[in-house]
């Protein structure tokens, strides 16, 4: 069992009262918040060790390039690559989507040739690859859903042909919660000699990864979603795509030889990271696996599962409300809207109480189609939500529903 | 009433409201006042984008007045349309485009709502004004 | 006058020691320490009103757009941009310039096409410009220096021909200091019909800029060169050129609608900020602008030229020193060497006496090649720089002059 | 002397100097007593790149030992090389591809100078060590 109290007090924000009211923080699908630990770490960096990494050979610079590197190979041994070559430290989940379309892309990817994403695909895994496909002349294909929420796993084999490069799929929906069956959709792509990308934006924080076991290509994940700052996320490619792949952006440190007419690259990981290293972003990364591990995953990847389990259950008992997607086990996530109500009043509302939702389409308009509605009410948990939060949450959607289904006429 | 006396009005009625609660119910309560659009003019050309819920607007001119349109699929969105109709509603164009809509400040809807696109208050008001400075 | 010691305990790291010797850092072209307001700023972000930007409607969500948004206009205001749509948020200075590279080269740049950059650019700015020429068929031409390491500006009229899309320019060398003649050149440029894209990664922290008067199209520079975090550059563009432009990245927070087939795309700026915004960097960003205009630019610009022109005499007074340059007044770096000595064991004794210098080519090669050397050493001053440290620096270049030319020999 | 004897002695020397000025006085020193290597095999076959010195390595075997041929353009990468060669040079080609390179750590050299490539004593070891396990 987690020590809710004692986790819930790393999280300063925590303390926050909103409208006089102490927050419920629901909302962390979209970015989490972060554990003193992590601040700590990052202060520290700036406070003591602070320099550009790669380039000088001063003492700082030795430090920080050093605590780069350790955070580097931090994220290495937490999804269990075989090499820090492999780790690409990017802006977060979107540029490292964006790199592979370009950079693979631009290497593997022909007129005619195809790429298969899914229909519940959050717009970052979405937008890019539709412009790949309109910039080279290539074709995108949808694996859709069924009415329960589910990826049609059995139209996979059928939409694959022998143009087919690339498959884009994320692990867990951000919008439903569903974890898809990654090994067995991996399994099968490779049977067709397809290479995979891996969305998993909303994975990391919640299920332990081991790229070797999953046998992906690529995998992509942001760090302000599993407790580290913003600006910084992970690209893992397979060593020999990344290798066989050409730079992305261009500039300083990623470089070997640069004369005027022509230059020749640095050698991986360096080659896809141009410019200033992000260290202290790095590092904050490093300090949020740190946490996550010493809290260990395995009893995270319980509470959450019984927590969100709760949630649901309370969630689907209330009168006049609709949960969206029907499978056993959610991950992290939870949509559902009232009858009758748009989820933008329920959000508004559910705010002023001081419990943060989401409302909207969630970056997923194609999956938002499917279910035939333009939003939802999203709740996403975190490791330090709590069950008398989920009770609050209840409360809250009661109190929406007669608001918005009163027929109190103001005398104004 | 002149048109900031109608602010104003907006602006006490807020402060006597205890808390963000009550002004919200308020609001949801105003918008179940508005009167339903004609779904005719719900065109394409009469949406405002940059909201997170759909709105609708659209406005004639008689006798020198404006008369607006207005809807959207959410209640609170509704009840904003509803404060800003007050204000606005049956003014001559030159008034709804020169008026400083003061009010949302006072109220302290503005700091509550924007700058997110998701409540696109400022789009109205500036759709609006579109609409008056072209009815000039 | 500034206030130097108070200044110097604004930044935590200035108290710390290298080799049991306070640290003496000279490096700052390559990155600026931070000052603890900016820090404090960083983590009361994240312990107070940390939420996903532009996404969800609760109040968190709107405090953090709103102080991101805050951000932009500090900046705007601070390089007196005409709207804050014309700044757009970047990882840095490589990132801003490979974003006009990517995004104006797509829409601009055909074959046979020109872009002219100078001898003297930054690796990022340059590298991006080869790749975009090699991959539209477009010519990469260069403005030459002079021997004292000026452009030879008479010869830019000639460069410039009917094809000549864009011109690329430092307007402060990383390597010799040098402040080129920015308006003359955007001037001149624009007599025919050139663009001017300004690299002003070594001005923004020495220099006041008003891009309006400048006149430029487009001007990068990025936040850990000026007291910010890492992580958080910027990209000025003129409103006219974003919007003509394509979008960089694609994903969520970019798009306006999307469908699995077609997209549409947000306005400016936000058309250009694919993914999460890196809200605390910009908030650290807007940190370090309040912290520079508290001490006053002005007053900034007279104590870091004093400092200069005190530093460019005394290496210049020792025997057996080349500095390399020629012109009346440095902003903020000075390069040379010591006869016969590699900079590389310059640039490490210098550390053993706690000094942090640059050695090597600092990222422009090209411009070691016009020099005919393969590095120099590299002082680089930030407003927290002292005449004392001058003076240490003096002392450490005679005691390398002394180690590298003795012909002591050991009997070890 | 075993190789680890002669690794076991740098370490020694290195301990008894006082600081890491003292420590590069020494490296220094060294540099200055490598010998000079023939011109004709500084080629570009025989660069090693990732230094931001120039670094030229070159091997013959003789007898089932290594002779080693290095230079650099920097002294304190002489005096590494230096150190380098004091425990390979004149080994068998199975003993330098096996052999631990422990006293850089000992010595304090890596982790100040590792991991920036600015000054690739990481590059040399791996191409000694390549040089060694093709003369095997
Ligand atoms: C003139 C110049 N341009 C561009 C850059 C690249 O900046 P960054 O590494 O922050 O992207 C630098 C700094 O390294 C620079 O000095
Ligand atoms: C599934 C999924 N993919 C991609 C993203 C984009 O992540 P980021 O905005 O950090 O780039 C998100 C989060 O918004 C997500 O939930």
């Amino acid at each position: 069992m987690l020590d809710i109290d004692t986790i819930r007090n790393d999280f300063p924000i925590l303390r926050e009262k909103v409208y006089g009211k102490p927050l419920v923080y629901l909302d962390n699908a979209a970015t989490t918040h972060k554990p003193q630990s992590v601040l700590d770490r990052v202060i520290n960096h700036y406070s003591r060790q602070n320099s550009n990494c790669h380039r000088g050979a001063h003492f700082l610079s030795e430090q920080a390039s050093a605590a780069y590197e350790s955070a580097r190979e931090s994220v290495r041994s937490f999804i269990n690559a075989q090499s820090p070559a492999e780790i690409i430290f990017t802006r977060g989940t979107t540029e490292s989507i964006n790199l592979v379309a370009e950079s693979f892309g631009r290497k593997f990817v022909r007129a005619d040739d195809e790429i298969i994403i899914t229909q519940m695909e959050h717009h970052s895994n979405i937008v890019p690859w539709q412009r790949l496909c309109e910039s080279r002349g290539a074709r995108l294909k949808v694996l859709p859903m069924n009415k329960k929420g589910m990826l049609k796993l059995d139209r996979l084999s059928k939409l694959i042909t022998e143009n087919t490069k690339l498959l884009c799929v994320s692990y867990v929906s951000n919008t439903l919660g569903i974890v898809n069956p990654i090994r067995e959709i991996i399994d099968l792509a490779h049977r067709y000699d397809v290479a995979v990308l891996v969305d998993a934006a909303q994975a990391v924080q919640h299920i332990p990864l081991d790229v070797q076991e999953m046998d992906c290509d690529f995998l992509a994940f942001s760090g302000h979603k599993m407790y580290a700052e913003t600006g910084i996320g992970v690209l893992y490619g397979k060593q020999r795509w990344l290798e066989a792949m050409p730079p992305y952006q261009s500039g300083g440190g990623m470089i070997g030889n640069v004369g005027l007419r022509e230059s020749t690259y640095a050698e991986l990981p360096l080659k896809f990271e141009a410019g200033t290293a992000n260290a202290a972003g790095a590092i904050s990364l490093q300090a949020a696996i740190d946490y996550l591990q010493e809290i260990g995953l395995d009893a995270i990847v319980n509470y959450e599962n019984e927590l969100i389990n709760r949630a649901v259950e309370s969630i689907a008992s209330l009168e006049g409300v609709i949960v969206y997607g029907d499978f056993p086990q959610r991950c992290g996530v939870v949509s559902f809207n009232l009858e009758n109500a748009h989820p933008y009043d329920v959000g508004m509302i559910l705010d002023k109480l001081a419990i943060a939702v989401r409302s909207g389409n969630h970056c997923a308009q194609p999956l938002m189609e499917h279910l035939g509605i333009s939003g939802t009410v999203r709740i996403s948990l975190a490791l330090y939500n709590t069950p008398q939060e989920i009770d609050k949450l209840i409360a809250g959607v009661e109190k929406c529903r007669d608001m918005i289904g009163s027929r109190y006429v103001t005398t104004k | 009433m002149s048109i900031n006396d109608i602010q104003d009005d907006i602006v006490t009625t807020f402060d006597e409201l205890d808390d963000w609660m009550d002004k919200y119910e308020y609001i949801i309560n105003l918008g179940k006042l508005l009167e339903p659009m004609d779904p005719a003019l719900k065109t394409q050309a009469n949406t405002i984008s940059g909201c997170q819920a759909k709105v609708w607007l659209y406005a004639e001119v008689n006798d020198g007045k404006m008369y607006f349109h207005a809807d959207s699929d959410a209640l609170i969105t509704k009840g904003l349309i509803m404060l800003l109709l007050k204000v606005m509603d049956k003014q001559p164009p030159a008034t709804v485009a020169e008026t400083d809509i003061y009010f949302i400040d006072r109220v302290g809807l503005s700091s509550n709502l924007s700058p997110s696109r998701a409540n696109g208050l400022a789009s109205i008001i500036k759709n609006i004004k579109i609409l008056a400075r072209k009815a000039i």
